[in-house]
């Protein structure tokens, strides 16, 4: 039994990069399209056995827990979904010679390494290779970027790589204090970087060298998670790079930075004397909430507008974390979820409202309700989604966020509450001016894949009437373990 | 036997179902019809179940929990006579409003906008009441917010209802952040969030302010509270009229029915300065009201502001009601509290009534903007007699049903003397003034509607092609038009039937009404003060036709036809009749100057010049420039400074890492 | 046969304002030309004038509705149905409670609001002057009085205008400021509402000047017979409410005798003859303002009656 | 150990540090090249000396990876690109030369703190290294911001990388250290082959989103 749940782990980590090889030798784009889709499928049903089958017992370098099951089962979804978004955009891509077959190759081999990096960067139970994951799957995403080759792609690209690469550093660095930490207790070694064993022995780490350690991951993992002021590089590069990649960036690529952030709070909350991780959380994620907020209202870029709420809501989430406790901790992780699939599923709309009115300028897209009820409504449901009303998912949590917020910190529940009005007044004025008024622009039919769009939103409108009491559970256990 | 509440949920499935099904067919030309149909029978149902609950055991309460909602929590449905008489209220004006569009729907240029909506904002209502739990409360709340949102925005390509709807919609989503807030507190740190929960903690001093603030800014700011109601006058008329109808006659009292869940239900003991404040703001609410809906000349606008007022007078009760609690007076707050629910009883029918009769007016004309009407009692003989019994009824004039209840909370507001408070004591009766003043103006409101509207001589021709509307329409208006007759004759019937509400949220009730001689109401004691709609319509009935039968059987009954006397000027042009403006003038100029800052300005040329003379109006909206242009400013700047943050060089960039990285750290350093 | 007797007084009472209106309305005419050194019309004039009214044809305009027609019964019916409830020579009649004052009041508003929208039926631009006047002068008189109406509640405990009557002819009620300020409040309002000098004159034909006239512009007939008959009648309610509330003396409670029945009514026409003769001296006395000058002249009464509701919480509490 | 080794190891970091505020110093391009190629070569040395002291065979690759990369390849492509993209010499520095010393000798300040605060019962060696690390990644970021030219970033970037190694060698028995080094390499690679593919003439300034938000309009 444990050898076949292995396995799955192993199929997790070994489907995308053969087929990431595989679809690099096939010339064809339409296979390759397939193929991708296919490969993330079997990822998704690997991970999706891990639910059902008792998980392998924690390794040196591999781990399954309650925790990143979570991640790992709503990443291989997303990349699943994505795929299926990505054949039908890439062929209009295609067709308006965007894109050559050559880059298509490249477009696909490269989607399957970065789920491979992200698969990775969960199933690790070492941080150093977490580390080499995370940085993978950001480096890939950086050629994703600029895959268009045109100035604005290079230069969003470039942005990406620098931030990133002082990112990777910082987070480096951070992980070497946490080993430096480790080592007198643990001894010399692998062992003292593998997640298990420092979480075990937590409490006996220095303390001084642990808050030096969580600074620096903080930053540079806070810096993938897009948080301000270390957000530069994220509305640039989803405006910039096909919008399937916006998608997996916001749906996928910030959960990884967030699940390592979540892992050393924990390693530092197990340390009694060392900071609090919470109030520096917390005030990280109020900034970036409230800046996404003021910055949403002067968007032009209708990508770079939903980046920006990407931003936002990383920060609510960020800040349901740093609050703790169960209900702030079950919030979190359920805006987390509903934030990836409602987000993707707003890129997979505007990938097509942006395809089919050939431009991103929010001023060029009028009335989308009555010249493509399909893609119009969707987004609007997606934007309502999005800005938290009912009866949708995210509502839930923005829900027990607050109140729980303002039953202990009144005072912290009011500017959470400012930015969420704030962004709500943004989101929504330029929902107005896009799916509704006197129609602009072109009117051609679209022919967009409507399946994973509105899959998604089905998802998020069920949770936000019904959670199934298993999920409930478990993501109880999994705020527990949060504390 | 299943309990009524899963009756009545079943019903709210069935609007839910309806909505579903209305996108499927809402292309169809039968799907008005459809629709229409299917929430006329529905709400008819859910009204013939829930009055029966409130006929027939109304102390009895019935509970339901559903696996939905809050997993841990669930959704908890519950039916007790508070929410039996607003669903009454609800339904009611959900089946007439649909009956009412099976004829209007007809008119409408899209459907598909309206139809999937219209069902789905009705759910919405009923759930709101019907919840017992502070998510399902909340979710249904901001549910119904969104459905009347998409149905403001049913004619989205006019530039000014986008707006409102953009407008709307953030003011909605205010209001329920504060709700939010509000049973956070109430929920506590451990999240209770079920009704009987919070009904069993016992909040302290300042969590109660603290929910009582933030319930007037959320409730009030549904309900159209001053100054949260500049939303209310936008989105009201831009919806279909029979959407304004609910929205401004149903939708405002369901953010009554809240405010009164949590202050009187979950919060136990009110403070005797609460009262105080919901007095304050019902009293600047009803006056502002009125006098913003003197100055409008779009009808269904002005109907939207004197909703503005209605909601201010309810308020007032409310106050009284919670000051009156507040001292150990259940008697005095019994009647306070009855008064409040006879007029939400009350603004529900003649509201919903004159906006059908706004409607009909709509769908003859095509116009909304009353300097363009005039004469329409010629061409619409009907609607403007049903329209008049609204126009009456509104402005609280005996033997209508609005005079009993302005009656009964002027009763209530003579009970003041015996509150302990000095501030309640010097309060009340001033507050009392302010709502005759409303009272008056109001009938002055609706003087100038009537008159302008229907009155007169055409304005312009969109009245020559107009015509009487179809029967449903007449059906629907003339419903209520009854509806707002017999409440005034027979209040005694209303007063008894709410006296379990007023039994369960204060412990005391009314007396028996129905036992009184000739159906005639007594308050207090007959020796105090008592009210007989019923004689005084007989009495007025009885001697107009006797006069009129005396003078035409014993004197002259001759008639001429001639032209008006035009002050020796032949045929007066219908422009030289008095406007909507000019019909206001006095009282703007009476009230006007320190309410609006309103001006006038005379260019009077010199004799003999032949240029035109030349008056200007200018108004200020003060409320608006007061409260809300500073925070769009506010905003805007912030907006402006931090959007230089978008184009900063890379260099920057990492300065702004380097700096974070460097604060952090010296943090550390200087950590203890 | 009790029922009988007090259905019996209460048409008495009703017969009995309808016939007295017109005459308090000449007395109040004589008085005033007697007080200009003129010969004046007779006493009866009114009841002639009514009835040469009636007899004529009514020439209605064009433009008249149907609610143009019905207008006149009702302000008639509604003002008298009030006129009655009034307790004139006797306390506790029938029907006495059907309304209290401030049903009362508002059944005056409802034959205003009639008025009003007739006013506006025509098309002519006079109607509207009066009507939009009418109701701004209402939309403060309306207050003012209900003002009013606490004053005295406070005092008597009740709107209930026979128990205010009988409570204010009690010993213990005294002398009070308040009260002072209600009855000037009263007064005025009183005066505004029945379009006298100095808010409006019953007399004026200049239509720019006019508010009530105005209204009734093109009232002609038997329509302007009713209309006059009510707003006689108005003149006699508020004399006798004035009278039986400030000066209840005199007034018997319906379950006695008929002689003192027949002594009430006598000291009620003493009444109304006194109150009609300040009336008419007060008239003759001033002179008519500008339109915009009543809004502070009712302000004053509104004012009053405030002060007066507080004061009484003072005299009250101390 | 004994104090000697303890004392050269110490010796060579310091030198790191050093040579870092050397960079801090030089306002001109091709001298800063050649402090960067020093400091590679200190950086080898030590990391040379501490695979000698930890006897860690596989250390001596990093310290080969950073003496042949570091030192000699990457200069020498640096000369190349400034010859090839006709650079002037002079750096525009953002901020002075005087306050970016001060900052340096605050951040190294502020560095030596933190690790202070470090139990003295970890390893002593560790420690001081630690702080060293610290302030020659803080320098080393320093330099990226107080310089406006990319070549000048790029060298500031490698020396904060330096920085890193060092940290890392430091850290008895830390594994991947060689994978990461090697990776970091790779990542140095990319970006002055960035530089030199956009042609980035004077800054990174040149490539940012000034230009492509005046094209989407973000600008009004």
């Amino acid at each position: 039994m444990t050898t076949f749940s292995f396995d799955a782990v192993a199929a997790i980590l070994l489907i995308p990069p053969s087929a990431a090889a595989l679809m690099a030798a096939l010339p064809n784009y339409r296979v390759t399209a397939r193929l991708n889709v296919v490969a993330s499928f079997l990822t998704m049903l690997a991970a999706l056995s891990l639910l059902v089958i008792d998980r392998p017992l924690p390794g040196q370098y591999l781990l399954v827990d309650d925790l990143n099951i979570v991640f790992i089962v709503l990443n291989t979804f997303v990349g699943f979904t994505t795929s299926v978004f990505s054949a039908s955009y890439i062929a209009h891509e295609l067709d308006t010679g965007r894109l050559t077959a050559t880059n298509l190759r490249f477009y696909h081999a490269m989607y399957q390494i970065m789920m491979f990096g992200m698969n990775l960067a969960f199933v690790s139970n070492n941080i150093g290779l977490m580390w080499v994951a995370v940085e993978l799957a950001t480096l890939t995403t950086v050629l994703m970027v600029g895959i268009y080759r045109t100035h604005e792609a290079l230069e969003a690209a470039w942005k990406y790589f620098i931030l990133g690469s002082v990112g990777i550093a910082l987070a480096l660095f951070g992980t070497i204090l946490v080993y430096m930490a480790a080592q007198p207790v643990v001894g010399e070694g692998t062992n003292a970087m593998v997640w298990t064993v420092l979480i075990q022995q937590a409490a006996r780490f220095d303390p001084a060298l642990l808050n030096v350690a969580f600074v620096f991951l903080l930053l540079g993992y806070g810096t993938k998670v897009g948080l301000a002021p270390l957000h530069a590089w994220l509305p640039d590069a989803h405006a910039e790079g096909p919008t399937p990649i916006s998608a997996v960036l916001s749906g996928l690529l910030l959960n990884v930075a967030l699940y390592a952030v979540l892992r050393f709070k924990l390693l530092l909350a197990a340390s009694p004397q060392a900071i609090p991780p919470g109030p520096l959380m917390v005030t990280m994620g109020l900034t970036s909430l409230i800046f996404a907020a003021f910055m949403l209202y002067r968007r032009r870029d209708i990508k770079r507008l939903f980046a920006y709420s990407s931003i936002e809501h990383m920060g609510i989430i960020v800040f349901a974390f740093g609050m703790g406790g169960p209900l702030a901790n079950f919030a979190g992780l359920l805006h987390m979820v509903m934030h990836s699939l409602t987000k993707s599923a707003i890129f997979f709309a505007v990938g097509h409202i942006a395809q089919v009115k050939g431009t991103q300028k929010i001023a060029d897209i009028k009335g989308l309700t009555e010249t493509h009820p399909g893609l119009g409504w969707a987004l609007v449901i997606g934007v309502v989604a999005i800005a938290g009303l009912p009866p949708l998912g995210i509502f839930m949590s923005e829900f027990l966020v607050v109140s729980s917020t303002f039953a202990r910190q009144p005072l912290l529940a009011i500017p959470l509450v400012f930015g969420l009005l704030l962004a709500f007044g943004a989101l929504l004025f330029r929902l107005t001016g896009v799916a509704f008024g006197e129609p602009h622009g072109s009117t051609a039919p679209v022919e967009a894949s409507y399946v994973p769009l509105y899959s998604h939103l089905a998802l998020v409108f069920a949770a936000g009437i019904y959670l199934p009491p298993p999920l409930v559970t478990w993501f109880q256990h999994v705020a527990a373990i949060l504390g | 036997m299943t309990p009524i509440v899963a009756l009545a949920l079943w019903g709210v499935a069935a609007l839910l179902g309806t909505a579903i099904l209305a996108v499927a067919v809402s292309r169809r030309a039968s799907a008005t019809r459809l629709v229409y149909g299917a929430t006329l029978g529905i709400s008819a149902a859910l009204f013939v179940i829930v009055a029966s609950a409130l006929a027939g055991d109304p102390a009895g309460v019935s509970a339901v929990t559903l696996p939905l909602g809050l997993p841990w929590i669930g959704a908890h449905f519950r039916l007790d006579a508070l929410s039996s008489f607003f669903l009454v209220v609800v339904n009611l004006g959900g089946a007439l409003a649909s009956l009412y569009g099976l004829g209007y729907g007809r008119h409408e240029t899209a459907p598909h906008r309206v139809l999937p909506f219209f069902p789905a904002f009705l759910a919405g209502m009923n759930l709101v009441v019907l919840a017992d739990d502070a998510f399902m409360f909340l979710l249904s709340w901001e549910f119904m917010s969104l459905a009347s949102w998409a149905l403001v925005m049913a004619h989205h390509r006019e530039q000014d209802n986008t707006q409102a709807g953009y407008i709307y919609l953030v003011m909605a989503s205010f209001g329920t952040l504060a709700l939010l807030l509000a049973f956070g507190l109430l929920a506590g740190p451990d999240g209770t969030y079920t009704f009987d929960a919070m009904r069993a903690a016992e909040p302290g001093r300042f969590v109660a302010a603290t929910v009582l603030a933030l319930m007037l800014l959320g409730a009030g700011s549904k309900a159209g509270l001053v100054p949260l109601h500049v939303w209310l006058p936008l989105a009201h008329p831009a919806a279909p009229s029979h959407v304004s109808a609910l929205m401004s006659g149903v939708m405002t009292k369901v953010a009554i029915y809240g405010f009164i869940r949590v202050i009187f239900d979950l919060l136990s003991e009110p403070a005797w300065w609460s009262g105080v404040v919901v007095l304050f703001l019902g009293g600047l609410t009803a006056v502002l009201g009125i006098l913003y809906a003197l100055l409008e000349k779009d009808l269904k606008r002005l109907l939207a502001y004197s909703t503005i007022e209605n909601i201010g007078v309810i308020f007032v009760s409310l106050g009284l009601a919670l000051a009156f609690k507040a001292n150990a007076m259940p008697s005095a707050a019994a009647l306070a509290l009855t008064a409040a629910l006879f007029h939400v009883l009350n603004h529900s029918f003649f509201k919903s009534l004159l906006f059908f009769g706004a409607g009909a007016m709509l769908t003859a004309t095509g116009e909304r903007n009353m300097e363009k009407l005039g004469g329409l009692i010629h061409r619409m003989p009907l609607t403007s007699f049903v329209f008049l019994v609204g126009c009456v009824s509104i402005s609280a004039l005996p033997p209508f049903n609005g005079f009993v209840s302005e009656w009964l909370a002027f009763q209530a507001i003579l009970q003041s003397p015996d509150l302990p408070q000095w501030g309640l004591k010097v309060m009340v009766p001033a507050v009392g003034g302010l709502l005759a003043l409303s009272a008056a103006l109001a009938a002055a409101c609706f003087v100038k509607a009537f008159g302008i509207a229907f009155l007169g001589r055409p304005r312009s021709a969109a009245v020559e092609l107009a015509h009487e509307v179809d029967r449903y329409s007449l059906a629907a208006m003339f419903t209520l038009a009854a509806l707002c007759l017999l409440a005034g004759i027979m209040p005694g019937l209303v007063i008894d039937s709410l006296s379990p509400v007023t039994l369960s949220l204060i412990g005391n009730r009314m007396p028996v009404q129905m036992a009184q001689p000739w159906l005639s109401i007594v308050p207090i004691g007959e020796s105090r003060s008592s009210y007989n709609g019923l004689l005084v319509f007989a009495f007025i009935a009885i001697s107009a036709s006797l006069a009129a039968f005396f003078i035409h059987r014993f004197a002259s009954h001759a008639l001429r036809r001639s032209p008006a006397w035009g002050c020796g000027f032949p045929d007066v042009t219908p422009a030289a009749q008095y406007t909507a403006v000019s019909f206001a003038q006095p009282i703007r100029r009476v009230f006007g100057t320190f309410a609006f800052r309103a001006r006038e300005m005379v260019e009077m040329p010199p004799p003999g010049a032949t240029s035109p003379a030349r008056l200007t109006v200018e108004v200020h909206d003060v409320i608006w420039e007061i409260f809300y242009q500073p925070i769009a400013g506010a905003i805007e700047f912030a907006t402006e400074k931090l959007n230089h943050l978008q184009f900063l060089t890379i260099r920057r960039y990492l300065t702004l890492v380097f700096l974070y990285l460097v604060t952090l750290l010296l943090v550390l350093a200087l950590w203890p | 046969m009790a029922l009988i007797f007090e259905l019996t007084i209460q048409g008495a009472q009703m017969m009995l304002v309808l016939l007295l209106a017109p005459l308090l309305v000449g007395f109040v005419r004589k008085v005033k030309a007697r007080l200009l050194r003129r010969q004046g019309p007779p006493l009866i004039q009114p009841y002639r004038d009514l009835l040469r009214l009636m007899r004529k044809e009514v020439v209605l305009a064009d433009n008249a509705s149907w609610l143009f027609r019905v207008t006149p019964y009702l302000i008639f019916a509604a003002t008298w149905v009030a006129a009655a409830l009034v307790p004139t020579f006797a306390t506790g009649l029938k029907f006495s409670w059907t309304a209290d004052l401030i049903a009362i009041v508002a059944l005056l508003g409802s034959a205003r609001f009639f008025l009003a929208l007739a006013g506006m039926d025509v098309g002519t631009s006079f109607g509207g002057i009066g009507a939009s006047r009418e109701v701004m002068i209402a939309s403060l008189a309306e207050p003012a009085m209900l003002l009013i109406v606490f004053s005295l509640a406070l005092v008597a405990g009740a709107t209930q205008l026979s128990t205010v009557a009988a409570f204010m002819a009690s010993p213990d009620v005294g002398l009070r400021v308040s009260l002072g300020m209600s009855l000037i409040a009263l007064v005025i309002v009183a005066i505004a509402e029945n379009a006298r000098i100095p808010v409006d004159n019953p007399a004026t034909h200049l239509e720019l000047t006019m508010v009530h006239e105005a209204m009734i512009l093109e009232y002609s007939g038997r329509h302007l017979a009713m209309i006059e008959f009510a707003a006689f009648l108005k003149l006699l309610l508020y004399v006798s409410l004035i009278s039986c509330v400030f000066i209840p003396w005199g007034l018997v409670t319906a379950a006695a005798g008929p002689q003192s029945l027949a002594l009430g009514v006598v000291t009620y026409v003493g009444k109304l003859a006194v109150c009609g003769i300040l009336l008419a001296v007060f008239e003759t006395a001033i002179a008519k303002m500008r339109v915009f000058r009543a809004p502070d002249f009712l302000g004053a009464a509104l004012m009053l009656a405030l002060l007066g509701t507080l004061l009484l919480f003072v005299s009250r509490s101390l | 150990m004994n104090g000697l080794t303890f004392d050269i190891a110490h010796l060579l970091a310091g030198g790191l540090v050093l040579v870092s505020f050397m960079m801090l110093y030089q306002d001109r391009l091709f001298a800063l090249i050649n402090v960067f190629a020093l400091h590679a070569v200190v950086l080898a040395l030590s990391v040379a000396w501490q695979a000698y002291i930890q006897d860690a065979h596989h250390l001596y690759v990093t310290a080969a990876i950073a003496l042949v990369f570091k030192a000699i390849v990457i200069p020498v492509g640096l000369h190349r690109i400034i010859q090839r993209l006709g650079i002037h010499r002079d750096i525009e520095t953002a901020v002075g030369i005087g306050p970016t010393m001060l900052a340096g000798i605050g951040l190294v300040t502020l560095s030596m703190v933190l690790m202070l605060r470090v139990t003295p019962e970890a390893d002593p060696l560790a420690r001081e290294d630690l702080a060293f690390a610290l302030s020659i990644i803080l320098l080393g970021l320093l330099v990226m911001v107080t310089r406006r030219n990319a070549v000048s970033q790029v060298v500031g970037f490698m020396s904060l990388e330096n920085g890193l190694v060092l940290a890392a060698t430091g850290a008895k028995g830390m594994p991947l250290v060689v994978e990461i080094s090697v990776a970091f390499s790779i990542l140095i690679a990319f970006i002055v082959i960035g530089v030199f593919l956009f042609r980035i003439r004077e800054r990174f300034d040149s490539v940012d989103v000034g230009a492509l938000d005046d094209y989407r309009g973000e600008r009004r």
